[in-house]
């Protein structure tokens, strides 16, 4: 059946009708991809919570960063805090005890054994010229594997010792072995296990403010010590403050510096690129020769010539030194790069219309070296932040007892099988700071690279 | 248009040229840390135990530095050029030179046996991610180098020690001796640690610099070739995009084999990393000076090879 | 229609990605099976830490002995391979008692010393051990030119101080070499402890042609040193490994049960030491805090060694310093409980709390001297201490405390105990506590120009006599850092060097004892002791506050 | 049977927002040793289409949806036939527009002319090298065994291009594909390098097929001529049907807009008002109707189909339908 058709003539011009494309902006266009891109999404959030953290943190958790906490020191998160108040400790002189007051077992605690003191008295080994007492944390299964040798008494008459060291919250197995005259361990040993339960004095639960009630009252109370969200430092100081206040210095220094010599590095390298010749060589060598300076005299060279005093926060005087100290790597490479570009046609084409050296570099050069240098930017990140606690160690960044993200890494790398989170909580954070900065380096330059937006 | 292509001739013209640059350079940094080094507190003569003014007086003479700084400036600069760097003070029998002699060898292997698998981890790594954007193995090596390089190299020499040894305790056989020095074997270890932090620099690197010549000309016209794809991203791909990370390579090898303090403490290593941290502690002043002239002769000459690397990758560089 | 997909879409992306990944892993393949052919090759050369058959234990050294001439030799690397490799005239035994080494019998004086030397002690090429081989040792040590910085341990002997200085030529050493076998020595003043410092390695014997063949490279490698101990180094590459083996040419072979000990690494990570023993390729790592519950969960068998040394708050008595008035130091000792911080900051078995300058391992006049003259302690009392305060305050004119500098090194250990009493003396006192952490060469320079009100030190024993720790605060004492000035206490060291009856002098040590307590001179925090973990089979090691470290000579491998 | 036949090919890409229709249905072929010049203005699809046969379409964002391209009957879209079996560079070569960006900047002219020889034809290096030095002076480049080890940016535009058709025909394959070989070039070169296209053509009895905007490259060298405008064959016919006998109003108005050098023609140009169509929404109707001057309601509503107007000589065109009132024959004379 033959389609009917209608021949007749139209104006044609007059009735163009077509749905127009939405046409974006660049920066509307920019934004789109931005969000398109999931991780960069994450990563820009990451960043208002970690600007949140770093501000508004010390106000929300306002535990001072430099208050020490000695009964809970190295103290995983969600660690159990109860602890029963006591009297304050006072000496123990071991009493020469009748062997009837003992249990018939040879080796017996008195008192009860807590985390302030554990005290073990025994009866006398004939023959023996003095004791030595060893404490372990697994179950003793032979003479060589009795644990720590916690102290050697001399005289043979002193049948007691008072244990005070380091103690846990946890069950030790004390023994005891007989010494002959030349130091030698007899054979025999007796053992015994001893749960110490945690304690605090009064003095330390009243000024730390446990308990509402005080005086004698309080003794035989059971309260719960301070709460450490992230458990505590080697010296029982709060880890969560601890990252808050470190924050400030640690993601200064890791954002400004390498910001700042990033810049010095695309600037060196793009007139050294640019200009050729003669000059690239003066720039270039003078690059190498301060590569090659011992980093670590010239920063006690510096620490010297901006004086900071002990104590006070070297923080400027390292962040000029590290500016001064490392652009060459970013020279180098943006360098390596504009051999490249000034070779291109549309250099040669912009300068024919009469662009000036610094517009060609900034306007058509820099761009196009965009890829290296956000990676070298999100590279310098860690870097500086290392470098920071490298300082900080020999004296010259962040004085103690001021935290800093990276010198809390420095110190957690020490108890990396005992105590982890000391390491982990500060390398995580560190880890997120650089995590984000690559993201976000990545999103921007997709989004902002104007051939990337043909390509999407 | 183009100017001529530079021959033999004009490439051993250049390098001359840049090693006389490069003895300037050289003798700027010795110059530099040797006043600078004079200027920090401390010396020497120093030591936990308090020695008497005689004895102390004696020991300046003995080593010259009583004389003024301008002169003993002026005498190591005589000795250095006939290549004599002087002896130890804290190793009062070494002579700096059998310092440099018996241990730069050992850094340098470990240097650029670490480099190597930088590079080719980082190129490789860099080019799948740059292939794959934005999927699945751009996401994980993504995620790896982000925490190969947020986690300081001493955490891995220690956590990578720490693993060998469960290994060979599990294996019940030492697959890889723990520390120490001397056979390929104790090498493999330090080497893959030392070279974690820079292989994740080049595969970001490798990774941006592929995604600038992803959509180039000749590249189509490769693919209109019909040449295998291997091919196209060895011939093709690879040499444009590796010129930035030529560049890296020289300073880094250079870095390496003098930044390697930590691996050598951790697996017992003697290398020279371990000197230029103690020589500046002890404020021993010649193995300052010798480490320090040494590295940066050795980190000059790595320069020019990459220049001259980077002249014969890329042709458009004129060698002027 | 069906649509007919075309045959192949051709996308260069996704094939490209695969066949990369074959070629990349081909090549770190073989990178890998390149690196295994070769260290296939080489074998497995680390030995392991104890082979009873070859008599051979392997070990670890801290650092690189940096100086193995005895005559300069000044660090306790140095000073443990010494006393392996060389013998002075006497020696210790196990039991750390003194007992006849290159002299079979010796006689001490007030004025004179003699010893006759046996015969049968001999150099390890073969040539008898002569009494003129200790005259030029001495005479080396002393001479102005070799500049010894140990050159003070031998001013006991008559004109050294004079020859040290420059003032008199070597010859005139009061020590003459009668023949071969008998030496003479003539005391500058009478000393009750000579014998122990005959043990210290200054004292060992030089063989005169042997040192002057060698033209200033004696002790640089081991072809360069000519060996009297019961050891001889057979290898030694810097930073790397020191062999020792038996020395055939010892006199005492029978003593010797061991025929090589292997130093087969050198690092000063702890970390990395304790893997080595994990790993079973050496017999002895140290341990620290930080790595002792990992031990202890292993059941390994621990032993604890007192290392002999006292660390210590020093205080600056300038007159420019805050810190010279005694009431602000007693407000201060009042304030540091040191039990916690032995027991609770450093918490690092061996350690024991600061009590007295003068360590517990001292041997008074029969037993200890800790027990014949006990210090005295304080306890700690905040409130009389903020009194103290209150007075120094008033004494000094001052309206606001301004802050003191508190020196410190770079180690691990120094760091935890500033920041824990900066903290405490802020808290308890109210002081601003700025602390100064300097690296090694920088605090010396800071100590001795004093630049400092308070600084973190420590100070280890020489030789096996209270007197190493009693002449330190003496005003003529160059170690005496914050120039503590007090004609009393210098009275009382006078007494204890010169005079030979033993009772008076543990009464002089006892009366310093009490004033450095009294004035407060300095806070003792800690008497420092370690922890280290030993392969069970090795037995027979011994431990030592003075002298060698640790010394193998006597140990067996059995089991 | 001609020796490439493309039919029916569709390619769409992927924008913000929906597909761009690229290429609707273009239906084409050439036989063995002619010419076929595909013509129109930029963006009319004619590159995405040659490109879609030599698989350079990059996915995503863009894709084939339905065509086939058949060499001798066997079906290569993309590149490669059924079985993976290569044919780019083997039988189907393709030099392009910019020589300046298309050769490899780090790799010397030699090498790169070598290459397909070592990888199709399993030559050894140096034999490859040898025959790439024969290729460049075939090529007409002077002085060929030096400039042989030089590298691109040393040559000139035209030297480039010459260079290009070198390493094109080095396997001698039976189709070369030429997108817009001269545009970038100055016109002297053009001829030149028209003429050695030529040359080549008639020595290995190539099949050339040319893609351009200029008439007056067609004229110089095509048998056939395919019209494209708006992702669609509008014309296919020998060359002397466009010019003498155009039965499409777009190929007029193309003519008209093309200056000629005839002596004492002194007509103005003739631009076509209006724009070509956004192919983001295709119109229902014939693309060139907003523009065509013989515009009717049937050319809105419903796509034209293609009309015979003579010995293989289509005209996709509703005035050449039996019951149009207007007489096909009219728009000659325009």
């Amino acid at each position: 059946m033959e389609a009917t058709y209608s021949f007749d003539r139209i104006e044609p011009l007059a009735r163009q009708v077509t749905r127009t494309r939405p046409s974006l902006s660049y920066w509307q266009d920019a934004w789109r991809r931005f969000k398109a891109n999931p991780r960069s999404l994450v990563s820009l959030y990451i960043v208002m919570a970690l600007g949140l953290f770093t501000v508004l943190g010390p106000w929300v958790w306002t535990i001072d960063p430099t208050a020490q906490d000695l009964d809970q020191i190295s103290t995983p998160p969600g660690a159990d805090r109860r602890a029963r108040v006591v009297e304050p400790y006072t000496r123990w002189v071991p009493p020469n005890i009748t062997l009837e007051a003992l249990s018939p077992s040879r080796l017996a605690v008195i008192g009860e054994p807590t985390t302030q003191a554990v005290r073990l008295a025994w009866h006398p080994v004939v023959g023996a010229s003095g004791y030595r007492v060893y404490r372990g944390i697994a179950e003793p299964n032979s003479p060589d594997a009795l644990g720590l040798p916690l102290t050697d008494i001399v005289n043979a008459a002193l049948t007691g010792f008072e244990d005070r060291l380091d103690l846990k919250p946890r069950t030790y197995h004390y023994t005891v072995v007989a010494l002959s005259t030349e130091g030698r361990e007899l054979e025999g040993f007796a053992t015994l296990d001893v749960p110490v339960t945690r304690v605090i004095t009064t003095s330390e639960a009243i000024e730390r403010g446990l308990s509402e009630r005080n005086g004698s009252a309080l003794i035989g109370d059971v309260v719960y010590l301070d709460f450490h969200p992230l458990g505590t430092d080697y010296l029982g100081r709060d880890m969560l403050a601890r990252l808050m206040h470190g924050a400030r210095v640690s993601l200064f220094i890791g954002i400004v510096a390498p910001f700042l010599y990033v810049m010095v590095g695309i600037l060196y390298g793009s007139i050294a690129g640019f200009a050729g010749g003669r000059w690239d060589q003066l720039l270039m060598r003078f690059a190498d020769f301060v590569v090659a300076l011992p980093f670590l005299l010239f920063m006690i060279l510096f620490k010297m010539v901006f004086n900071t005093g002990p104590g006070e926060s070297g923080v400027f005087a390292m962040l000029l030194a590290m500016i001064l100290l490392s652009w060459p790597a970013t020279a180098r490479l943006v360098r390596g790069q504009i051999l490249q570009i000034r070779e291109e046609a549309y250099v040669g084409a912009s300068r024919l219309l009469g662009a000036g050296s610094m517009y060609l570099i900034v306007r058509h050069m820099i761009p196009n070296t965009m890829g290296v240098i956000l990676v070298t930017l999100t590279f310098a990140v860690p870097g500086a932040l290392f470098t920071e606690a490298f300082l900080s160690f020999i004296g010259m960044g962040v004085a103690p007892p001021n935290p800093s993200w990276g010198s809390m890494c420095n110190e957690g790398i020490k108890t990396m099988l005992t105590a982890p989170h000391e390491l982990v909580f500060p390398a995580v954070f560190i880890s997120l700071t650089v995590l984000v900065f690559n993201l976000l380096g990545d999103g921007l330059r997709d989004a902002l690279d104007a051939r990337m937006r043909s390509a999407e | 248009m183009a100017n001529s292509r530079p021959n033999k001739h004009a490439y051993i013209r250049y390098a001359i040229k840049r090693l006389i640059q490069g003895a300037i350079t050289v003798w700027l940094i010795a110059t530099a840390t040797f006043f600078a080094m004079h200027n920090v507190p401390g010396d020497p003569l120093l030591d936990e135990k308090a020695v008497s003014p005689e004895i102390r007086k004696n020991l300046q003479a003995k080593y010259g530095l009583d004389r003024p700084l301008l002169e003993q400036y002026g005498i190591y600069l005589s000795n250095m050029i006939r290549g004599d760097f002087g002896i130890s003070y804290a190793q009062q029998n070494r002579s700096v030179n059998d310092i440099i002699r018996e241990h730069f060898p050992v850094s340098a292997i470990l240097g650029v046996l670490s480099i190597v698998f930088a590079g080719l981890g980082g190129i490789l790594f860099g080019a799948l991610t740059a292939i794959n954007r934005n999927r699945l193995p751009d996401i994980v090596i993504m995620f790896l180098v982000i925490m190969g390089i947020s986690v300081p190299s001493f955490v891995f020499a220690a956590l990578g020690q720490i693993t060998l040894v469960n290994v060979n305790a599990f294996l019940d056989t030492s697959i890889l001796p723990v520390a120490g020095w001397g056979t390929v074997s104790h090498m493999i270890m330090p080497s893959l640690i030392l070279g974690l932090g820079t292989m994740a620099f080049l595969t970001r690197l490798m990774r941006s610099s592929m995604l600038e010549i992803d959509n180039a000309d000749y590249l189509r016209t490769a693919i209109s070739k019909g040449l295998p794809p291997t091919r196209i991203f060895l011939k093709h791909q690879l040499r444009n995009a590796i010129l930035p990370v030529i560049t890296v390579l020289g300073p880094s090898i250079a870095a390496i084999t003098t930044g390697g303090f930590v691996v050598e403490l951790v697996f017992a290593i003697p290398g020279l990393g371990r000197y230029f941290v103690q020589a500046v502690q002890q404020s021993d002043y010649t193995v300052i000076m010798g480490t320090t002239v040494f590295y940066g002769a050795f980190l000059v000459f790595m320069v020019i090879v990459v220049d001259l690397l980077y002249g014969w990758v890329d042709p458009r560089v004129r060698l002027d | 229609m069906k649509r007919e997909v075309p045959a192949n879409q051709g996308n260069f992306r996704r094939t490209a990605g695969r066949q990369i990944m074959y070629l990349g892993l081909a090549s770190l393949l073989g990178f890998g099976s390149l690196m295994w052919f070769l260290a296939s090759l080489s074998g497995d050369v680390s030995s392991t830490a104890l082979d009873e058959v070859a008599g051979s234990v392997s070990l670890a050294l801290s650092e690189e002995p940096p100086q193995l001439d005895s005559s300069r030799a000044t660090d306790t690397v140095s000073g443990e391979i010494l006393g392996h490799v060389m013998e002075g005239l006497l020696r210790y035994d196990e039991f750390n008692r003194i007992v006849p080494g290159v002299a079979e019998r010796w006689e001490i004086g007030t004025t004179t010393a003699t010893f006759w030397l046996r015969n049968d002690a001999l150099w390890s090429d073969g040539t008898q051990v002569t009494a003129h081989d200790f005259v030029f040792a001495w005479k080396t040590a002393l001479d102005p030119q070799t500049a010894s910085e140990y050159a003070f341990i031998l001013y006991p002997i008559k004109n050294a101080e004079a020859i040290n200085n420059g003032q008199l030529d070597t010859a005139t050493l009061g020590a003459t070499a009668l023949n071969d076998n008998t030496l003479l020595v003539h005391l500058e003043r009478p000393v009750a402890y000579f014998d122990s410092l005959l043990v210290f390695p200054t004292y060992f014997p030089i063989k005169q042609s042997f040192y002057a063949d060698r033209q200033g490279r004696y002790g640089a490698d081991a072809s360069d040193l000519l060996y009297n101990g019961p050891f001889l180094i057979e290898k030694w590459i810097h930073g790397s490994q020191l062999r020792m083996v038996r020395n055939p040419h010892y006199w005492a072979q029978n003593r010797i049960r061991l025929n090589v000990i292997d130093y087969a690494y050198i690092t000063s990570d702890v970390n990395a030491t304790l893997n080595l023993f994990k790993d079973g390729k050496i017999a002895i790592a140290g341990l620290n805090s930080e790595n002792l519950d990992d031990a202890l969960q292993r059941r390994w068998k621990l032993e604890r060694f007192n290392e002999g040394c006292v660390g210590y708050i020093s205080f600056n008595h300038r007159s420019e310093r805050l810190t010279r008035n005694r009431h602000l130091r007693k407000a201060m000792q009042l304030t540091m409980d040191t039990n916690e911080l032995v027991y609770k900051v450093i918490a690092m078995p061996g350690n024991l709390p600061g009590v007295s300058f003068f360590p517990v391992w001292l041997k008074g006049v029969e037993n200890q001297f800790r027990q014949e003259f006990p210090a005295p302690t304080t306890q700690v009392d905040i409130d009389r201490a903020r009194l103290y305060l209150a007075q120094a305050k008033k004494e000094l004119e001052l309206n606001e405390w301004s802050p003191l500098t508190f020196l410190t090194g770079d180690r691990a250990t120094t760091n935890k105990i500033s920041e824990y009493l900066q903290q405490e003396f802020k808290e308890k006192l109210g002081l601003d506590i700025k602390i100064d952490r300097q690296i090694f060469k920088q605090r010396l320079a800071k100590m001795s120009s004093g630049d400092f009100d308070m600084v973190l030190a420590g100070w280890c024993p020489d030789y096996a006599d209270p007197l190493t720790f009693g002449d330190l605060f003496a005003s003529w004492n160059k170690n005496n850092r914050g120039e503590y000035k007090n004609l009393e206490l210098d009275r009382w060291v006078r007494i204890a060097q010169n005079s030979l009856e033993p009772t008076a002098r543990m009464n002089a040590f006892s009366e310093i004892q009490r004033i450095i307590h009294a004035e407060a001179v300095i806070l003792p925090t800690y008497e420092s002791g370690s922890v280290y973990v030993r392969d069970p089979r090795l037995k027979g090691v011994v431990k030592r506050a003075v002298g060698m470290d640790s010394d193998y000579s006597g140990a067996y491998i059995d089991g | 049977m001609a020796l490439l036949e493309v039919s029916d090919l569709h390619v769409e890409f992927e924008v913000h927002g929906g597909w761009v229709q690229a290429v609707r249905g273009a239906s084409f072929n050439v036989n063995e040793g002619e010419t076929l010049a595909i013509v129109g203005e930029s963006g009319c699809g004619k590159t995405v289409s040659v490109q879609s046969i030599m698989g350079l379409i990059q996915t995503p964002p863009g894709r084939i949806t339905r065509g086939t391209a058949k060499l001798r009957g066997q079906n290569i879209l993309g590149g490669q036939t059924a079985d993976g079996r290569e044919i780019r560079g083997v039988d189907i070569a393709m030099i392009f527009q910019d020589p300046m960006s298309s050769l490899n900047p780090t790799m010397t002219i030699g090498a790169q002319i070598a290459e397909p020889l070592i990888v199709h034809r399993g030559y050894s290096y140096r034999d490859a090298m040898r025959r790439a030095q024969e290729l460049l002076e075939m090529t007409l480049i002077p002085d060929a065994a030096s400039r042989a080890k030089e590298y691109p940016f040393e040559f000139s535009g035209g030297m480039l291009q010459r260079a290009m058709i070198a390493m094109a025909i080095a396997c001698e394959p039976s189709v070369l594909i030429a997108d817009e070989p001269t545009t970038a070039l100055d016109v002297t070169i053009q001829s030149q390098i028209l003429d050695l296209l030529v040359d080549l053509q008639g020595k290995n009895n190539m099949a050339i097929v040319l893609i351009t905007h200029d008439l007056g490259v067609v004229a110089k060298i095509a048998n056939d001529v395919a019209v494209m405008y708006a992702g669609e064959i509008v014309e296919h016919g020998s060359a002397d049907d466009i010019f003498y006998r155009s039965a499409h109003p777009y190929t007029v108005g193309l003519k008209s807009a093309m200056p000629t050098n005839r002596p004492g023609s002194e007509q103005r140009l003739a631009p076509i008002a209006g724009v070509p169509p956004d192919l983001f929404d295709a119109p229902p109707g014939c693309g060139y109707a907003p523009r065509c001057p013989y515009a009717m309601d049937v050319c809105e509503s419903t796509p034209p189909l293609d009309f015979g107007v003579g010995h293989e000589h289509q005209s996709r065109c509703w005035l050449h339908h039996e019951d149009c009132p207007q007489p096909a024959a009219e728009i000659h004379r325009a």
